[in-house]
């Protein structure tokens, strides 16, 4: 599924720890389906000694760590809580996924000890891992996972977004399963990476308890007070033998971005995520730390405007062509950036297989802007007037102000407004807006972003597409990347994507977010996890850590 | 205890073993910088006190009186008053003393009684600690002594019940109460010398006299000296050894109280006595009350401060001021045409020929206000 | 007394049944409703339909507002929609902090004004009278949200004295409980030492001119003992005043410093309800906060009458 | 202008007879003003006064003015000088979008000024009247005013704000001053109320009412002129609190609609994303813009009081 479309926002406390609405409810991070040809990565500069999140000498057993987050989750129940970054950072510690994203970008098992497709790939069979136990010491076996399975597609929050992927769920064996899907889904394991992929215990599935996790990962629940602190330990009788070295962590939600980053600085937290590039350039230079960025693999989350067009006056291609050339992006990225961000036109990141050499997304021009909207105004009562909001942040607020006076100089009359998160989300869904910044299509295999794109879901008083756009070709393309194995035609497949996006411009990209985890020299190997089969996974990306490889150096 | 608590060692003989006058003030200057120019309060004032004597000061609002009795303590606060003169006693200069040592005269030495009763008293402080605060604090009782003392206090100015009156608040009781309370207070420590500023002017006239009689009982039974501040002549006419007039922060006349009644000798003490309402005058009579208003202390005053109030005026007034004369023993004036002397007397029919409003108004037989008076002759009271 | 404590509680109970009233309607009249907040963009009609019942959302205005009430009387504040957690298991952790949070900045603060104000009282329109005046200008044009950052940056980044954010519970030891709330305490404090010193300094002027202090020192008491035993206390009335009003409304107002160091307080948590659209929430942390100022605000009347004899009549 | 002891002042000001309490009618207080003028050092109202008054005006004259100084447009973007300190083209430097802080902080003063006197005069007036009229004449009014103004204050302002805001869109000056008036008045009613309480049990009100005075003459002839000075410095205190409180609600995103910048936006925006430490001016100057605004209002209403109020400190 589509990373969530989780918003950047300093207030995350204020949006993201109630609401996290803008989620879909399922949050992939994973990796790419193919080998990532991979470019220099946008990691910081090497350290002297060792890369950054990579443990130095033997792993010391004992200690804890502490942990900040830049927001809350609402619960811990994959059906019908909202996973954002710091849900999944939460899941990974509690639960474990049934396959995981590995450095060469294929999904890989972990929970499971093999998923295998028929001929067509429309029947998957999952088989667990022997002899796994809950934290209350309740068996894993099949029962379970058809039981998590069922409750994910049953489910108000999760299960519009499965439907189009898993038809129904049948018990093969007393360790295995097999999964029928509407149609042949290529990137299935992928999904086992998700939020739906992770296997919560009976006890905690009937009694639909989202304040008592019961899974089988590496720490067990000590307490949850919300907005203070998740207090847990660790499992003794962890699957993976030997693993994992703390005996117990900490994790403090503190949404404002200044406040994480001090309490890094000051003690208070030994590792924390962030988003905000100015923490990044802060702590870049600082031997004391250690920053681990997101990895150029996958897809990473975008930041971008989206426009509405099924409502005047974006819907006239000719004024999204002027709004498009009228940004600078270079200037806007370099003014929020902090010289970290990097501009990105286009929906993949540079190096990615699914992106095509040029995908004639407009760069910017004034002049060709102004002549633009002089060709439109005629037919939208003589002048262009959008409205562009954002909500409550101060790097949005200042980045909308920046694009509004962009506007303004190619002749576009632009109110600049601030809406509170769970209106902003309200509007999107039922198409109420002109021009919103946005972040999301984070993911690790472009399928999990079908929903956001496709125009089958644009449809509708609550549409998933928010743009709204309807271009048949478009839809072809995500078909063929959906079902084809072969990776060569699911990569064209994909760049006609690109390109469809760049000739209808739904979206104006401006650049990729800036995840990064940042700890201190103390924590080590943070994101240095290797899969059963000896193999390295991903680690950190678009803003989810897993702890299990973790220990404290002091 | 910090620093300030160390106590100056002052050793103030006992009231009988000391020669000389208890107090003795000599040419006392207070005066204040305000905005309008150097206001002189107390413009040269000298006087002796005797031990177990009473000095009674009289003046009207504005002479200085109540500026003198606090500068006598020392007591008068502010960053812009200019003091000189000598304040002896019991022979300790207490204008050379530093604040810590004047805290050891105050309460102990010397004590004040205050015009308004109900100012006075802290409204949110029970009566019973305000007694004793300065028994515990200054003369070292412990707490039952000093509450034991208080209620002998309260008893000995006539409050009934005591034990009940020392948890009540200065609200509670009445006006000539709280003026018991008030003398019980400054009484407690056992001054040599008692400072009555106006006690009674906020009291009706029954009060009057029992806190008077109160006053003379408390000095003779402990020897005190007194000085009974006050602008009614009638408080003063029988009470007192000596009577002081002050007028406009000068002393104009001083003598024994008999002799000033029976000889006065400035027109301003006569016209003061004048305007005493007399019972045998009938209801109604008019008042004689002294026209024109005191001068304004900032302004610099030349020749005699009553002259253009007083009848006697003369030219020579308006020049030169005169200066403090003898006229018999202990008999001082300051006048150049005192009253009941040829001059006098010339002065004041000169002043009248010439039709001097002043003197008309001095010479005017008293006459009844004919509104006020009912048809059969007896006065509407 | 007791007529005085029976009118009180009746206006108490009054008072805080139109609060109630209040905060239900107010936070029913905001635009969207929890089911958008739970759902998000797979709000499907049907599914809110379902999600509403479940919720009790779909009766009448009246009927919920009686429940609501009813339960409370049970001692049931209800729960949040969103996190499923209890509002009184939100409070049990919101109360605790703001307490804290409370005591200690106003503690701080009248540390600070009332020695200032003593100070500048003895000696108007001097020196230290008019430093002190105008440094409460400034501490008053030094808004919470700007105090708090530099306070973290220099106590928590630099000199790494306090943690820069969250709040360790006492049953974690007092020393770390007081390193956590002493920063956003000292940010809360800068803003009520203005109004305390301004009160204070105003009526000991004012005292310092009565009769009743110019007795005392003519029975030679030390200045500090008429200061501290009869000139404080008829001077601190508008003083008490003062701190009722600023500690009623530091229940929500903390809200800025809450956000900044991470503290889940009443403030915080209000606020979060209200973007969640989390009625009970909401409701729940009005109702609690208004009581709890109406209450403080009566202890200071009752306060008021013991200091002052004479309205122990009224 | 060191003043008299009270007794001395009573001595020397005789025929005036000025009542023992404090508190003195209208009439005193013309009978204040020396012959020897305002503006005299010595008996007017002092060179800081004016000199206040004149920094007020100033600021005032400054925001009214603003859109004709010659200053840069407030919301004019320069990319060229980004998070610049003071210099030629912007004399108090730029912020991070490269606005220049000179022009934005005037053009903040007008809504920040209308933010902090506004809702204080009509809390004023409003409160002002009501609390005069509970205070003075205790009963049924005075006990549902009371009630009232309680309910206004025991609830949560945040509340009241928020949930207005998202439902009367979008947020105009005049809304916030509506807003903050629900805020002010109750506070400055129980600031009144107290003091006219205080002074009601006065005798020298007592004697008025005694020579049959009509209420109205009584409120306004002799109580108000001693519930003024308490009421403005409380007054000047709550404009203060206004500007900053509108600060607060900018950091929630709950002020005045972007681009437009006030004084309280500026300094939320100072604070953000490590610009305290980046460019620590765009929190600076609106600051101190507010601190002078302050002391000198300040100043000005001590100096008022003290005037009008010839008393010394007796310890």
């Amino acid at each position: 599924m589509a990373d969530s479309a989780d918003r950047y926002d300093r207030r995350a406390f204020l949006t993201r720890g109630a609401t996290t609405a803008a989620a879909v409810g399922l949050a992939g991070v994973g990796l790419p389906s193919l080998l990532a040809a991979c470019g220099s990565g946008t990691t910081a500069p090497p350290h002297a000694s060792s890369t950054p999140g990579i443990g130095i000498g033997t792993p010391k057993r004992g200690g804890t760590v502490t942990i900040g987050l830049n927001s809350e989750i609402d619960g811990f129940l994959p059906s019908a809580s909202h996973f954002d970054n710091s849900g999944l950072t939460y899941a990974n510690t509690i639960f474990d996924t049934l396959t995981v994203v590995g450095a060469d970008g294929s999904a890989k098992p972990y929970l499971a000890q093999s998923v295998v497709p028929n001929t067509d790939m429309t029947v998957w069979t999952i088989t667990l891992r022997p002899g796994v136990t809950f934290h209350d010491g309740s068996p894993l076996n099949a029962d379970v996972l058809v039981a998590n399975m069922q409750a994910l597609q049953t489910s108000a929050l999760t299960g519009q977004a499965l439907r189009g992927v898993v038809d129904t769920v049948a018990k093969t064996g007393d360790l295995s399963v097999a999964v029928t899907c509407a149609e042949p889904i290529v990137a299935f394991p992928h999904y086992l990476a998700t939020q739906v992929g992770y296997v919560i215990a009976l006890a905690q599935l009937e009694s639909q308890n989202s304040t008592k996790p019961i899974g089988t990962g590496p720490f067990s629940l000590v307490e949850w007070v919300p907005n203070d602190h998740l207090a847990v330990t660790r499992n003794h009788n962890y699957w993976r033998s030997g693993l994992p070295y703390l005996d117990g962590l900490t994790y403090r939600p503190i949404s404002e971005d200044q406040s994480r980053e001090n309490s890094l600085r000051s003690g208070t937290i030994d590792l924390m995520v962030t988003r905000d590039p100015d923490a990044i350039r802060d702590l870049r230079d600082n031997a004391d730390y250690q920053l681990v960025l997101n990895p150029n693999v996958g897809q990473g989350d975008m930041d971008f405007v989206i426009l509405n067009t099924s409502v005047a006056p974006t819907s006239d291609i000719v004024v999204r062509q002027a709004l498009a050339h009228a940004i600078n992006v270079d200037e806007l990225v370099k003014l929020f950036g902090a010289g970290i961000a990097k501009p990105n036109l286009s929906l993949f990141p540079p190096g990615s297989p699914y992106r095509p050499a040029d995908n004639g997304y407009p760069t910017y021009d004034l002049a060709k802007a102004k002549q633009l909207v002089a060709q439109a105004a005629p037919n939208h009562g003589g002048s262009i007037k959008i409205s562009l909001a954002t909500i409550t942040d101060p790097r949005l607020l200042n980045e909308v102000q920046a694009i509004a006076s962009m506007w303004g100089l190619a002749g576009i009359q632009t109110t600049v407004s601030e809406i509170e998160q769970v209106t902003f989300i309200d509007n999107l869904v039922t198409g109420q807006f002109q021009a919103y910044t946005d972040e999301m299509f984070g993911a690790t295999d472009p399928d999990l972003n079908y929903v956001w794109l496709s125009p089958t879901t644009a449809n509708g008083p609550i549409a998933l597409n928010f743009a709204r756009n309807k271009d048949d070709a478009l839809e072809t393309a995500l078909q063929t990347g959906r079902t084809t194995s072969d990776q060569a035609v699911r990569a064209k497949a994909y760049q006609q994507v690109d390109k469809r996006l760049a000739q209808d411009l739904p979206y104006l990209w401006a650049s990729l977010a800036t995840w990064c985890s940042i700890g201190s020299n103390v924590v080590q190997n943070f994101n240095n996890l290797t899969l059963p089969d000896g193999s390295k996974a991903l680690g950190f990306s678009n803003g989810v850590l897993d702890p299990t490889p973790v220990w404290r150096k002091d | 205890m910090s620093r300030w608590s160390r106590r100056p060692q002052l050793s103030f003989p006992d009231v009988g073993s000391i020669e000389g006058p208890l107090l003795e003030v000599i040419d006392l200057h207070t005066s204040f910088r305000t905005g309008r120019g150097l206001v002189r309060a107390v413009d040269g004032v000298s006087l002796t006190l005797g031990r177990g004597r009473t000095l009674g000061v009289v003046g009207e609002s504005g002479s200085g009186k109540t500026v003198l009795s606090r500068s006598i303590m020392g007591l008068v606060p502010g960053s812009n008053v200019e003091r000189s003169g000598v304040v002896r006693f019991s022979g300790h200069d207490l204008t050379a003393m530093s604040l810590a040592e004047l805290r050891e005269v105050w309460g102990m030495q010397v004590a004040l009684v205050f015009q308004d009763p109900m100012t006075a008293l802290n409204p949110v402080v029970r009566v019973g600690r305000q007694i004793t605060e300065s028994l515990r604090l200054r003369a070292g009782l412990d707490r039952k002594a000093a509450r034991e003392t208080a209620v002998a206090l309260l008893k000995s100015v006539g409050i009934p019940a005591p034990e009940q009156r020392l948890r009540n608040y200065p609200h509670e009781l009445s006006g000539g109460m709280r003026q018991r309370v008030m003398i019980a207070i400054a009484v407690a420590c056992g001054p040599k010398l008692l400072l009555a500023d106006e006690p009674t002017t906020g009291l009706d006239v029954t009060v009057q006299a029992q806190i008077l009689d109160l006053l003379a009982a408390q000095q003779s039974e402990r020897h005190m000296g007194m000085i009974l501040v006050t602008h009614d002549l009638g408080v003063v006419a029988n009470r007192t050894d000596d009577i002081m007039v002050m007028y406009a922060g000068r002393v104009v006349e001083q003598a024994p109280t008999a002799e000033l009644f029976a000889h006065t000798r400035m027109p301003y003490t006569e016209a003061l006595m004048r305007s005493i309402p007399r019972l045998a005058e009938a209801s109604h009579t008019r008042l004689r009350a002294i026209p024109g208003r005191p001068p304004d202390l900032a302004a610099d005053l030349r020749g005699c401060r009553f002259a253009p109030r007083c009848p006697y005026v003369q030219e020579h007034c308006r020049k030169e001021e005169p200066p403090l004369r003898a006229a018999g023993q202990g008999h001082l004036f300051r006048c150049w045409y005192p009253v009941g002397s040829a001059e006098g007397d010339a002065a004041l029919a000169y002043n009248v020929a010439s039709r001097l409003p002043a003197a008309l108004a001095f010479t005017g037989t008293p006459v009844r206000d004919a509104a006020m008076v009912a048809p059969n002759g007896v006065g509407i009271t | 007394m007791l007529r005085f404590t029976a009118t009180r509680l009746v206006q108490l109970v009054v008072i805080c049944f139109l609060i109630s009233v209040f905060a239900f309607l107010l936070v029913h009249l905001l635009p969207g409703d929890p089911t958008l907040a739970i759902l998000g963009p797979n709000d499907t009609p049907a599914a809110r339909a379902v999600l509403l019942h479940q919720l009790g959302l779909n009766k009448g205005l009246l009927a919920q507002y009686g429940t609501w009430i009813v339960n409370i009387f049970h001692g049931n504040l209800g729960a949040s929609f969103l996190t499923k957690q209890t509002v009184t298991n939100a409070l049990s952790v919101a109360v605790p902090i703001d307490l804290e949070l409370i005591v200690v900045s106003q503690v701080l603060a009248l540390l600070v004004a009332i020695p200032m104000a003593l100070i500048a009282a003895l000696r108007p329109n001097r020196a230290f009278d008019r430093v002190a005046t105008t440094s409460t200008f400034a501490m008053l044009s030094l808004p919470t949200f700007v105090a708090g950052p530099l306070l973290v940056l220099v106590f928590a980044v630099t000199l790494k004295w306090v943690p820069a954010t969250g709040f360790n519970r006492l049953s974690q030891g007092l020393g770390p409980n007081l390193k956590s709330v002493i920063l956003p305490s000292v940010a809360l404090a800068i803003g009520s030492i203005t109004v305390y010193y301004r009160l204070l300094r105003a009526d000991l002027i004012a005292t310092l001119q009565e009769d009743f202090v110019t007795m005392a020192r003519s029975k030679g008491l030390s200045t500090r003992y008429i200061l501290l035993r009869h000139v404080m206390r008829p001077s601190s009335f508008s003083l008490l005043a003062g701190a009722g009003i600023s500690i009623g409304t530091l229940f929500t107002g903390a809200f800025v410093v809450e956000v900044l160091f991470q503290l889940p307080g009443i403030g915080f948590q209000l606020v979060q309800a209200i973007y969640g659209r989390d009625y009970l929430v909401v409701q729940g942390m009005a109702l609690v906060a208004a009581v709890a100022f109406v209450v403080v605000n009566f202890g200071v009347d009752y306060l008021l009458t013991v200091l002052d004899p004479r309205v122990r009549r009224a | 202008m060191p003043e008299l002891p009270s007794y001395v002042a009573l001595e020397s000001e005789s025929t005036l007879a000025l009542d023992s309490t404090p508190g003195m009618g209208v009439q005193a207080l013309q009978s204040r003003l020396p012959a020897s003028g305002l503006f005299s050092r010595k008996g007017g109202l002092g060179l800081t006064f004016w000199i206040c008054l004149g920094w007020v005006v100033f600021m005032i004259l400054l925001a009214v003015l603003a859109s004709v100084l010659p200053i840069k447009a407030p919301n004019f973007q320069d990319y060229s000088a980004v998070n610049v300190g003071p210099t030629a083209r912007h004399l108090l430097g730029t912020d991070d979008l490269g606005r220049d802080l000179l022009s934005r902080v005037i053009f903040g003063s007008r809504v920040s000024l209308v933010i902090g006197f506004a809702p204080i005069l009509a809390g004023l007036v409003i409160g002002g009247a009501a609390g005069l009229l509970a205070g003075y004449r205790s009963g049924p009014a005075d006990t549902v005013l009371n009630a009232v103004s309680f309910v206004l204050l025991a609830f949560p302002a945040l509340l009241a704000i928020m949930v207005i805001e998202t439902f009367w869109k979008p947020v105009s000056l005049f809304k916030l001053t509506v807003m903050f008036t629900f805020v002010a008045a109750p506070l400055l009613f129980r600031v009144i109320r107290a003091t006219t309480l205080s002074f009601s049990s006065r005798e020298f009100v007592v004697a008025a009412r005694a020579t049959g005075a009509k209420t109205s003459r009584l409120l306004l002839r002799e109580l108000l002129p001693n519930i003024v000075p308490a009421a403005v410095s409380f007054a000047l205190i709550g404009v203060a609190i206004a500007i900053v409180l509108e600060g607060s609600l900018a950091f929630l995103g709950l002020s005045i609609g972007l681009p437009t910048s006030s004084l309280g936006n500026i300094i939320n925006d100072g604070v953000n994303s490590n610009n305290l430490t980046l460019n620590p001016f765009i929190a600076l100057w609106p600051s101190l813009y507010i601190f002078l605004l302050l002391t000198a209002l300040n100043l000005m209403a001590d100096r008022l009081r003290s005037y009008f109020d010839l008393r010394e400190v007796t310890l």
